[in-house]
Protein backbone atom coordinates (compact mmCIF):
# COMPACT_ATOMS: atom_id res chain seq x y z
CA UNK A 1 0.00 0.00 0.00
CA UNK A 2 1.34 3.74 -1.12
CA UNK A 3 1.18 6.29 1.80
CA UNK A 4 1.79 9.74 1.40
CA UNK A 5 2.49 12.44 4.29
CA UNK A 6 2.05 16.17 3.47
CA UNK A 7 3.12 19.09 5.32
CA UNK A 8 4.23 18.94 8.49
CA UNK A 9 3.38 15.28 8.90
CA UNK A 10 5.90 15.02 5.93
CA UNK A 11 8.23 16.48 7.74
CA UNK A 12 7.66 14.62 11.20
CA UNK A 13 7.51 11.26 9.23
CA UNK A 14 11.07 12.07 7.51
CA UNK A 15 9.49 11.12 3.96
CA UNK A 16 6.42 12.15 1.60
CA UNK A 17 6.00 8.69 0.63
CA UNK A 18 6.52 5.10 1.66
CA UNK A 19 4.84 1.55 0.73
CA UNK A 20 4.10 -0.70 3.64
CA UNK A 21 2.85 -4.15 3.86
CA UNK A 22 -0.41 -3.86 5.80
CA UNK A 23 -3.49 -6.22 6.85
CA UNK A 24 -5.18 -3.15 8.40
CA UNK A 25 -8.96 -3.15 7.74
CA UNK A 26 -9.28 0.28 8.62
CA UNK A 27 -7.65 4.13 8.86
CA UNK A 28 -7.08 3.32 12.85
CA UNK A 29 -6.10 -0.01 12.37
CA UNK A 30 -3.03 1.19 10.11
CA UNK A 31 -2.43 3.94 12.29
CA UNK A 32 -2.07 2.19 14.90
CA UNK A 33 0.85 -0.24 12.65
CA UNK A 34 2.55 3.29 12.01
CA UNK A 35 2.96 4.21 15.51
CA UNK A 36 5.09 1.11 15.90
CA UNK A 37 6.95 1.50 13.09
CA UNK A 38 9.38 4.42 14.15
CA UNK A 39 9.20 6.94 16.81
CA UNK A 40 9.07 9.27 13.77
CA UNK A 41 5.52 7.93 12.80
CA UNK A 42 4.47 8.05 16.31
CA UNK A 43 5.28 11.88 17.22
CA UNK A 44 3.80 12.78 13.51
CA UNK A 45 0.66 10.50 14.11
CA UNK A 46 0.02 11.22 18.39
CA UNK A 47 -2.61 13.76 18.07
CA UNK A 48 -4.87 12.57 15.94
CA UNK A 49 -7.12 15.81 15.97
CA UNK A 50 -5.02 17.36 13.67
CA UNK A 51 -4.80 14.86 11.48
CA UNK A 52 -6.96 14.42 8.34
CA UNK A 53 -6.25 11.59 5.81
CA UNK A 54 -7.88 10.35 2.44
CA UNK A 55 -7.87 6.79 1.17
CA UNK A 56 -7.81 6.79 -3.14
CA UNK A 57 -7.92 10.84 -2.80
CA UNK A 58 -11.05 10.87 -1.03
CA UNK A 59 -11.17 12.33 2.16
CA UNK A 60 -12.72 9.91 4.73
CA UNK A 61 -12.99 8.95 9.05
CA UNK A 62 -10.34 6.98 10.88
CA UNK A 63 -12.86 4.33 10.95
CA UNK A 64 -12.86 3.86 6.90
CA UNK A 65 -11.77 0.86 5.45
CA UNK A 66 -8.42 0.30 3.41
CA UNK A 67 -9.04 -3.09 2.60
CA UNK A 68 -9.33 -2.09 -0.95
CA UNK A 69 -7.15 0.73 -1.18
CA UNK A 70 -4.35 1.73 -3.74
CA UNK A 71 -2.93 4.74 -1.25
CA UNK A 72 -3.52 6.54 1.49
CA UNK A 73 -2.53 10.26 2.31
CA UNK A 74 -2.33 11.37 6.25
CA UNK A 75 -2.24 15.47 6.35
CA UNK A 76 -3.21 18.50 8.83
CA UNK A 77 -6.48 20.75 8.17
CA UNK A 78 -5.93 22.29 4.48
CA UNK A 79 -5.01 25.87 4.38
CA UNK A 80 -5.44 26.69 0.63
CA UNK A 81 -6.99 29.63 -0.82
CA UNK B 1 -9.02 25.40 -18.69
CA UNK B 2 -11.61 25.73 -15.61
CA UNK B 3 -9.43 24.00 -13.35
CA UNK B 4 -5.72 24.91 -13.22
CA UNK B 5 -3.00 24.10 -10.69
CA UNK B 6 0.77 25.45 -11.28
CA UNK B 7 3.52 26.89 -9.92
CA UNK B 8 3.82 29.68 -12.35
CA UNK B 9 2.77 32.96 -11.33
CA UNK B 10 -0.16 34.26 -13.49
CA UNK B 11 -2.11 37.52 -14.32
CA UNK B 12 -5.25 37.77 -12.56
CA UNK B 13 -6.46 40.49 -15.02
CA UNK B 14 -5.59 38.62 -18.45
CA UNK B 15 -7.14 35.38 -15.98
CA UNK B 16 -10.72 37.26 -15.98
CA UNK B 17 -10.40 38.56 -19.85
CA UNK B 18 -10.16 34.56 -20.72
CA UNK B 19 -12.87 33.50 -18.23
CA UNK B 20 -15.51 36.34 -19.88
CA UNK B 21 -14.30 36.19 -23.39
CA UNK B 22 -14.54 32.08 -23.39
CA UNK B 23 -18.12 32.53 -22.11
CA UNK B 24 -19.14 35.21 -24.87
CA UNK B 25 -17.29 32.95 -27.34
CA UNK B 26 -19.27 29.56 -26.25
CA UNK B 27 -22.44 32.30 -26.55
CA UNK B 28 -23.11 32.14 -22.88
CA UNK B 29 -24.95 34.64 -21.93
CA UNK B 30 -24.43 35.83 -18.01
CA UNK B 31 -25.07 39.68 -17.06
CA UNK B 32 -23.03 39.17 -13.74
CA UNK B 33 -19.21 38.10 -13.10
CA UNK B 34 -17.39 37.61 -10.10
CA UNK B 35 -13.67 37.41 -8.87
CA UNK B 36 -11.79 36.46 -6.09
CA UNK B 37 -8.00 36.82 -5.38
CA UNK B 38 -5.98 35.47 -2.79
CA UNK B 39 -2.67 37.70 -2.19
CA UNK B 40 0.49 36.32 -0.03
CA UNK B 41 0.42 39.21 2.93
CA UNK B 42 2.83 40.07 5.77
CA UNK B 43 1.36 37.94 9.20
CA UNK B 44 3.61 40.35 11.15
CA UNK B 45 4.49 43.79 10.31
CA UNK B 46 6.75 43.09 7.44
CA UNK B 47 8.37 39.97 8.04
CA UNK B 48 7.28 37.64 5.66
CA UNK B 49 9.81 36.81 2.98
CA UNK B 50 7.85 34.11 1.22
CA UNK B 51 5.36 31.48 1.46
CA UNK B 52 5.25 27.70 0.85
CA UNK B 53 2.55 26.11 -1.04
CA UNK B 54 2.43 22.34 -0.94
CA UNK B 55 -0.21 20.03 -2.32
CA UNK B 56 -1.21 16.90 -3.18
CA UNK B 57 -1.10 16.51 -7.06
CA UNK B 58 -3.80 14.37 -8.36
CA UNK B 59 -6.66 15.06 -5.36
CA UNK B 60 -6.08 18.69 -5.67
CA UNK B 61 -7.34 18.66 -9.09
CA UNK B 62 -10.47 15.87 -8.17
CA UNK B 63 -11.07 18.35 -5.08
CA UNK B 64 -11.32 21.26 -7.00
CA UNK B 65 -13.15 19.75 -9.76
CA UNK B 66 -16.25 18.39 -7.03
CA UNK B 67 -16.26 21.60 -5.89
CA UNK B 68 -16.49 23.37 -8.76
CA UNK B 69 -19.36 21.34 -10.01
CA UNK B 70 -20.63 21.29 -6.72
CA UNK B 71 -20.94 24.74 -6.94
CA UNK B 72 -21.97 25.34 -10.86
CA UNK B 73 -25.10 23.10 -9.93
CA UNK B 74 -26.18 24.88 -6.85
CA UNK B 75 -25.89 28.27 -7.74
CA UNK B 76 -27.17 27.77 -11.82
CA UNK B 77 -23.98 29.35 -12.86
CA UNK B 78 -23.13 29.74 -16.49
CA UNK B 79 -19.32 29.35 -15.85
CA UNK B 80 -16.58 29.19 -13.14
CA UNK B 81 -12.57 28.91 -12.85
CA UNK B 82 -10.47 28.14 -10.38
CA UNK B 83 -6.68 28.52 -10.45
CA UNK B 84 -3.73 28.21 -7.57
CA UNK B 85 -0.58 28.74 -7.07
CA UNK B 86 2.03 26.04 -5.24
CA UNK B 87 5.26 26.11 -4.68
CA UNK B 88 7.46 29.43 -3.61
CA UNK B 89 5.91 32.50 -3.34
CA UNK B 90 6.76 35.86 -2.52
CA UNK B 91 5.26 38.39 -0.21
CA UNK B 92 2.50 40.24 -2.33
CA UNK B 93 2.15 37.58 -5.35
CA UNK B 94 -1.27 36.29 -6.40
CA UNK B 95 -2.06 32.66 -4.70
CA UNK B 96 -5.09 31.99 -6.35
CA UNK B 97 -8.57 33.27 -8.13
CA UNK B 98 -12.02 31.82 -8.80
CA UNK B 99 -13.98 33.87 -10.94
CA UNK B 100 -18.07 32.84 -11.57
CA UNK B 101 -20.32 33.90 -14.06
CA UNK B 102 -24.62 33.71 -13.83
CA UNK B 103 -27.55 35.65 -14.91
CA UNK B 104 -28.08 37.22 -12.10
CA UNK B 105 -25.68 38.65 -9.65
CA UNK B 106 -26.73 36.88 -6.12
CA UNK B 107 -25.86 33.54 -7.37
CA UNK B 108 -22.30 34.75 -9.33
CA UNK B 109 -21.60 35.99 -5.71
CA UNK B 110 -22.44 33.17 -3.61
CA UNK B 111 -21.28 30.92 -6.15
CA UNK B 112 -18.08 32.77 -5.50
CA UNK B 113 -18.02 32.57 -1.97
CA UNK B 114 -18.99 28.86 -2.12
CA UNK B 115 -15.49 28.29 -3.59
CA UNK B 116 -14.12 29.87 -1.50
CA UNK B 117 -15.14 28.69 1.63
CA UNK B 118 -14.50 24.78 0.19
CA UNK B 119 -11.36 25.15 -1.25
CA UNK B 120 -10.09 26.72 2.12
CA UNK B 121 -10.98 23.39 4.15
CA UNK B 122 -11.66 20.73 1.11
CA UNK B 123 -8.97 21.08 -1.09
CA UNK B 124 -5.62 19.30 -0.18
CA UNK B 125 -3.31 22.85 -0.04
CA UNK B 126 -0.85 23.63 3.29
CA UNK B 127 0.60 26.85 3.37
CA UNK B 128 4.21 27.24 4.93
CA UNK B 129 5.66 30.79 6.24
CA UNK B 130 9.34 31.92 5.91
CA UNK B 131 9.37 34.87 8.41
CA UNK B 132 12.92 36.58 9.18
CA UNK B 133 12.06 34.47 12.50
CA UNK B 134 11.63 31.20 10.89
CA UNK B 135 9.77 28.92 9.37
CA UNK B 136 5.93 27.73 10.27
CA UNK B 137 2.94 25.76 8.86
CA UNK B 138 -0.19 27.84 8.73
CA UNK B 139 -2.66 26.97 11.26
CA UNK B 140 -6.40 25.93 9.76
CA UNK B 141 -8.53 28.35 11.27
CA UNK B 142 -11.74 27.80 13.07
CA UNK B 143 -13.86 30.14 11.35
CA UNK B 144 -13.04 28.66 7.84
CA UNK B 145 -14.35 24.97 9.29
CA UNK B 146 -17.10 27.27 10.74
CA UNK B 147 -18.02 28.90 7.18
CA UNK B 148 -19.16 25.62 5.54
CA UNK B 149 -22.01 25.35 7.74
CA UNK B 150 -23.62 27.89 6.28
CA UNK B 151 -24.11 25.99 2.53
CA UNK C 1 -9.18 56.98 -9.82
CA UNK C 2 -12.09 55.66 -7.27
CA UNK C 3 -14.94 56.63 -8.73
CA UNK C 4 -15.47 56.84 -12.87
CA UNK C 5 -18.34 57.66 -15.22
CA UNK C 6 -17.83 57.59 -18.61
CA UNK C 7 -19.01 56.55 -21.75
CA UNK C 8 -16.12 54.82 -23.37
CA UNK C 9 -15.39 51.06 -23.14
CA UNK C 10 -13.45 49.82 -20.54
CA UNK C 11 -10.96 46.81 -19.88
CA UNK C 12 -12.17 45.16 -16.99
CA UNK C 13 -8.84 42.97 -16.37
CA UNK C 14 -6.38 45.99 -16.68
CA UNK C 15 -9.09 47.52 -14.03
CA UNK C 16 -8.40 44.59 -12.03
CA UNK C 17 -4.79 44.41 -12.08
CA UNK C 18 -4.43 48.75 -11.86
CA UNK C 19 -6.65 48.25 -8.41
CA UNK C 20 -4.09 45.60 -7.31
CA UNK C 21 -1.11 47.58 -8.33
CA UNK C 22 -2.11 50.99 -6.81
CA UNK C 23 -3.20 48.96 -3.32
CA UNK C 24 0.26 47.81 -3.65
CA UNK C 25 1.96 50.74 -4.86
CA UNK C 26 0.55 52.45 -1.47
CA UNK C 27 1.73 49.87 1.07
CA UNK C 28 -1.60 48.57 1.73
CA UNK C 29 -1.50 44.99 2.28
CA UNK C 30 -4.76 43.43 1.45
CA UNK C 31 -5.10 39.36 1.19
CA UNK C 32 -8.62 39.46 -0.52
CA UNK C 33 -9.29 41.29 -3.74
CA UNK C 34 -13.20 40.81 -5.22
CA UNK C 35 -14.54 42.31 -8.19
CA UNK C 36 -18.07 41.92 -9.80
CA UNK C 37 -18.56 43.05 -13.36
CA UNK C 38 -21.89 43.84 -15.01
CA UNK C 39 -22.60 42.90 -19.11
CA UNK C 40 -25.55 43.51 -20.97
CA UNK C 41 -27.16 40.67 -21.75
CA UNK C 42 -30.45 39.65 -23.65
CA UNK C 43 -33.52 40.23 -22.56
CA UNK C 44 -35.60 37.51 -24.51
CA UNK C 45 -33.77 35.40 -26.52
CA UNK C 46 -31.10 37.30 -28.93
CA UNK C 47 -32.84 40.30 -29.60
CA UNK C 48 -31.03 43.02 -27.32
CA UNK C 49 -29.45 45.53 -29.98
CA UNK C 50 -28.29 47.97 -27.73
CA UNK C 51 -28.62 49.63 -24.14
CA UNK C 52 -28.80 52.97 -23.29
CA UNK C 53 -27.44 54.56 -20.13
CA UNK C 54 -28.74 57.78 -18.62
CA UNK C 55 -27.41 59.47 -15.80
CA UNK C 56 -27.63 62.25 -13.57
CA UNK C 57 -24.16 64.17 -14.35
CA UNK C 58 -22.99 65.35 -10.53
CA UNK C 59 -25.32 63.63 -8.89
CA UNK C 60 -23.85 60.31 -9.88
CA UNK C 61 -20.67 60.65 -9.13
CA UNK C 62 -21.32 61.95 -5.76
CA UNK C 63 -23.76 59.32 -4.92
CA UNK C 64 -20.95 56.70 -5.47
CA UNK C 65 -18.82 58.66 -3.92
CA UNK C 66 -21.23 58.14 -0.74
CA UNK C 67 -21.75 54.75 -1.47
CA UNK C 68 -18.36 54.00 -1.77
CA UNK C 69 -17.47 55.86 1.28
CA UNK C 70 -20.17 53.78 3.60
CA UNK C 71 -18.78 50.75 1.87
CA UNK C 72 -15.06 51.52 2.92
CA UNK C 73 -15.84 52.50 6.43
CA UNK C 74 -18.36 49.20 7.34
CA UNK C 75 -16.08 46.60 6.14
CA UNK C 76 -13.18 48.03 6.89
CA UNK C 77 -11.87 47.83 3.13
CA UNK C 78 -8.03 48.38 2.52
CA UNK C 79 -9.39 50.11 -1.24
CA UNK C 80 -12.41 50.48 -3.14
CA UNK C 81 -13.40 51.26 -6.77
CA UNK C 82 -15.89 51.89 -9.09
CA UNK C 83 -16.53 52.18 -12.65
CA UNK C 84 -19.78 52.75 -14.62
CA UNK C 85 -20.62 53.38 -18.35
CA UNK C 86 -23.39 55.60 -19.83
CA UNK C 87 -24.36 56.13 -22.98
CA UNK C 88 -25.14 53.51 -25.84
CA UNK C 89 -23.65 50.03 -25.54
CA UNK C 90 -23.75 47.07 -27.20
CA UNK C 91 -25.03 43.52 -26.33
CA UNK C 92 -21.95 41.74 -24.67
CA UNK C 93 -20.33 45.08 -23.14
CA UNK C 94 -19.17 45.41 -20.02
CA UNK C 95 -21.84 48.04 -18.27
CA UNK C 96 -19.93 48.67 -14.75
CA UNK C 97 -17.49 47.29 -12.30
CA UNK C 98 -16.88 47.17 -8.73
CA UNK C 99 -14.10 45.95 -6.58
CA UNK C 100 -13.04 46.06 -3.17
CA UNK C 101 -9.32 44.59 -1.25
CA UNK C 102 -9.88 43.92 2.79
CA UNK C 103 -7.14 41.56 5.11
CA UNK C 104 -10.64 39.34 5.24
CA UNK C 105 -12.49 37.39 2.03
CA UNK C 106 -15.97 38.00 3.81
CA UNK C 107 -15.13 41.48 4.37
CA UNK C 108 -13.84 42.24 1.17
CA UNK C 109 -16.94 39.95 -0.47
CA UNK C 110 -19.64 42.05 1.79
CA UNK C 111 -18.52 45.53 0.34
CA UNK C 112 -18.40 44.43 -3.11
CA UNK C 113 -21.99 43.11 -2.70
CA UNK C 114 -22.56 46.16 -0.74
CA UNK C 115 -21.43 48.31 -3.49
CA UNK C 116 -24.03 46.63 -5.63
CA UNK C 117 -26.76 46.84 -3.81
CA UNK C 118 -26.43 50.58 -3.36
CA UNK C 119 -25.60 51.35 -6.82
CA UNK C 120 -28.57 49.64 -8.10
CA UNK C 121 -31.33 51.55 -6.30
CA UNK C 122 -29.42 54.77 -4.91
CA UNK C 123 -26.98 56.06 -7.96
CA UNK C 124 -28.69 57.83 -10.68
CA UNK C 125 -28.59 55.56 -13.97
CA UNK C 126 -31.89 54.28 -16.13
CA UNK C 127 -31.36 51.90 -18.45
CA UNK C 128 -33.21 51.40 -21.78
CA UNK C 129 -33.14 48.27 -23.73
CA UNK C 130 -33.35 48.95 -27.57
CA UNK C 131 -34.97 45.31 -28.95
CA UNK C 132 -35.32 44.41 -32.84
CA UNK C 133 -39.55 45.11 -31.35
CA UNK C 134 -38.62 48.86 -29.81
CA UNK C 135 -37.71 50.92 -27.07
CA UNK C 136 -38.18 50.39 -23.17
CA UNK C 137 -36.81 51.74 -19.68
CA UNK C 138 -35.53 48.69 -17.74
CA UNK C 139 -38.26 48.50 -14.80
CA UNK C 140 -36.67 48.38 -11.23
CA UNK C 141 -36.70 45.32 -9.72
CA UNK C 142 -38.89 44.94 -6.20
CA UNK C 143 -35.55 42.35 -5.54
CA UNK C 144 -33.27 45.32 -6.12
CA UNK C 145 -34.64 47.22 -3.65
CA UNK C 146 -35.76 44.84 -0.97
CA UNK C 147 -31.89 44.24 -1.04
CA UNK C 148 -31.33 47.32 0.72
CA UNK C 149 -32.77 45.53 3.96
CA UNK C 150 -29.86 42.92 4.28
CA UNK C 151 -27.57 45.85 5.53
CA UNK D 1 -35.24 77.51 -9.68
CA UNK D 2 -33.56 75.02 -11.93
CA UNK D 3 -35.71 71.39 -12.28
CA UNK D 4 -34.67 68.33 -14.25
CA UNK D 5 -36.06 65.45 -15.81
CA UNK D 6 -34.43 61.81 -16.03
CA UNK D 7 -35.57 58.52 -18.47
CA UNK D 8 -39.26 58.23 -19.15
CA UNK D 9 -39.84 61.47 -17.13
CA UNK D 10 -37.73 63.38 -19.70
CA UNK D 11 -39.74 61.46 -22.26
CA UNK D 12 -42.81 62.64 -21.31
CA UNK D 13 -42.14 65.97 -20.05
CA UNK D 14 -40.67 66.74 -23.14
CA UNK D 15 -37.27 68.38 -21.68
CA UNK D 16 -34.78 67.06 -19.72
CA UNK D 17 -34.15 70.88 -18.12
CA UNK D 18 -36.30 73.65 -17.70
CA UNK D 19 -36.12 76.93 -15.49
CA UNK D 20 -39.64 77.97 -13.19
CA UNK D 21 -40.26 80.84 -10.66
CA UNK D 22 -42.10 79.23 -8.35
CA UNK D 23 -42.98 80.09 -4.49
CA UNK D 24 -43.77 76.31 -3.46
CA UNK D 25 -42.31 75.13 -0.52
CA UNK D 26 -42.16 71.15 -0.63
CA UNK D 27 -41.76 69.21 -3.30
CA UNK D 28 -45.44 68.44 -3.26
CA UNK D 29 -46.31 71.80 -4.05
CA UNK D 30 -44.04 72.22 -7.15
CA UNK D 31 -45.51 68.95 -8.04
CA UNK D 32 -49.03 70.35 -7.72
CA UNK D 33 -47.55 73.97 -10.22
CA UNK D 34 -45.83 71.57 -12.41
CA UNK D 35 -49.30 69.56 -12.92
CA UNK D 36 -51.22 72.63 -13.93
CA UNK D 37 -48.12 74.08 -15.92
CA UNK D 38 -49.00 71.18 -19.07
CA UNK D 39 -50.62 68.16 -20.11
CA UNK D 40 -46.99 66.49 -20.76
CA UNK D 41 -46.34 67.41 -17.20
CA UNK D 42 -48.98 66.26 -15.65
CA UNK D 43 -49.09 62.90 -17.59
CA UNK D 44 -45.45 62.70 -16.73
CA UNK D 45 -46.07 63.47 -12.72
CA UNK D 46 -49.23 61.56 -12.65
CA UNK D 47 -48.30 58.39 -10.80
CA UNK D 48 -45.76 59.59 -7.78
CA UNK D 49 -45.30 55.96 -6.60
CA UNK D 50 -43.13 55.59 -9.74
CA UNK D 51 -41.47 59.06 -9.17
CA UNK D 52 -38.29 59.91 -7.41
CA UNK D 53 -37.09 62.93 -6.73
CA UNK D 54 -33.60 65.02 -5.65
CA UNK D 55 -33.00 68.31 -4.25
CA UNK D 56 -29.68 69.68 -5.20
CA UNK D 57 -28.51 66.24 -5.76
CA UNK D 58 -29.45 64.64 -2.64
CA UNK D 59 -32.54 61.94 -2.40
CA UNK D 60 -35.00 63.23 -0.56
CA UNK D 61 -39.10 62.41 0.19
CA UNK D 62 -41.90 64.79 -1.71
CA UNK D 63 -42.78 66.34 1.51
CA UNK D 64 -38.84 67.83 1.56
CA UNK D 65 -38.73 71.71 1.88
CA UNK D 66 -37.10 73.28 -1.58
CA UNK D 67 -37.03 77.16 0.24
CA UNK D 68 -33.20 76.69 0.00
CA UNK D 69 -33.59 74.61 -3.71
CA UNK D 70 -31.35 75.58 -6.59
CA UNK D 71 -32.01 72.43 -8.23
CA UNK D 72 -34.81 69.94 -8.37
CA UNK D 73 -34.45 66.44 -10.18
CA UNK D 74 -37.64 64.19 -10.90
CA UNK D 75 -36.41 60.62 -12.41
CA UNK D 76 -37.95 56.80 -12.24
CA UNK D 77 -36.41 54.32 -9.66
CA UNK D 78 -32.91 53.67 -10.75
CA UNK D 79 -31.78 50.90 -12.70
CA UNK D 80 -28.25 51.02 -12.71
CA UNK D 81 -25.57 48.15 -12.11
Amino acid sequence: MELRYFAWLRERVGTGHEVVETEAATVSALVEELRARSEAHAFALSDLTSVRVAVDQQLVDFDASISEAREVAFFPPMTGG
Amino acid sequence: MSIRVQDAAFDMGAELNAFSQALADNGVKAGAIVSFCGVTRDVAEGDLDAMVIEHYPGMTEAALGDIRAQAMARFSLAGAMIVHRYGRLAAGEIIMMVATAAPHRADAFAGAEFLMDYLKSRAPFWKKEITTRGESWVDAKDTDEAALKRW
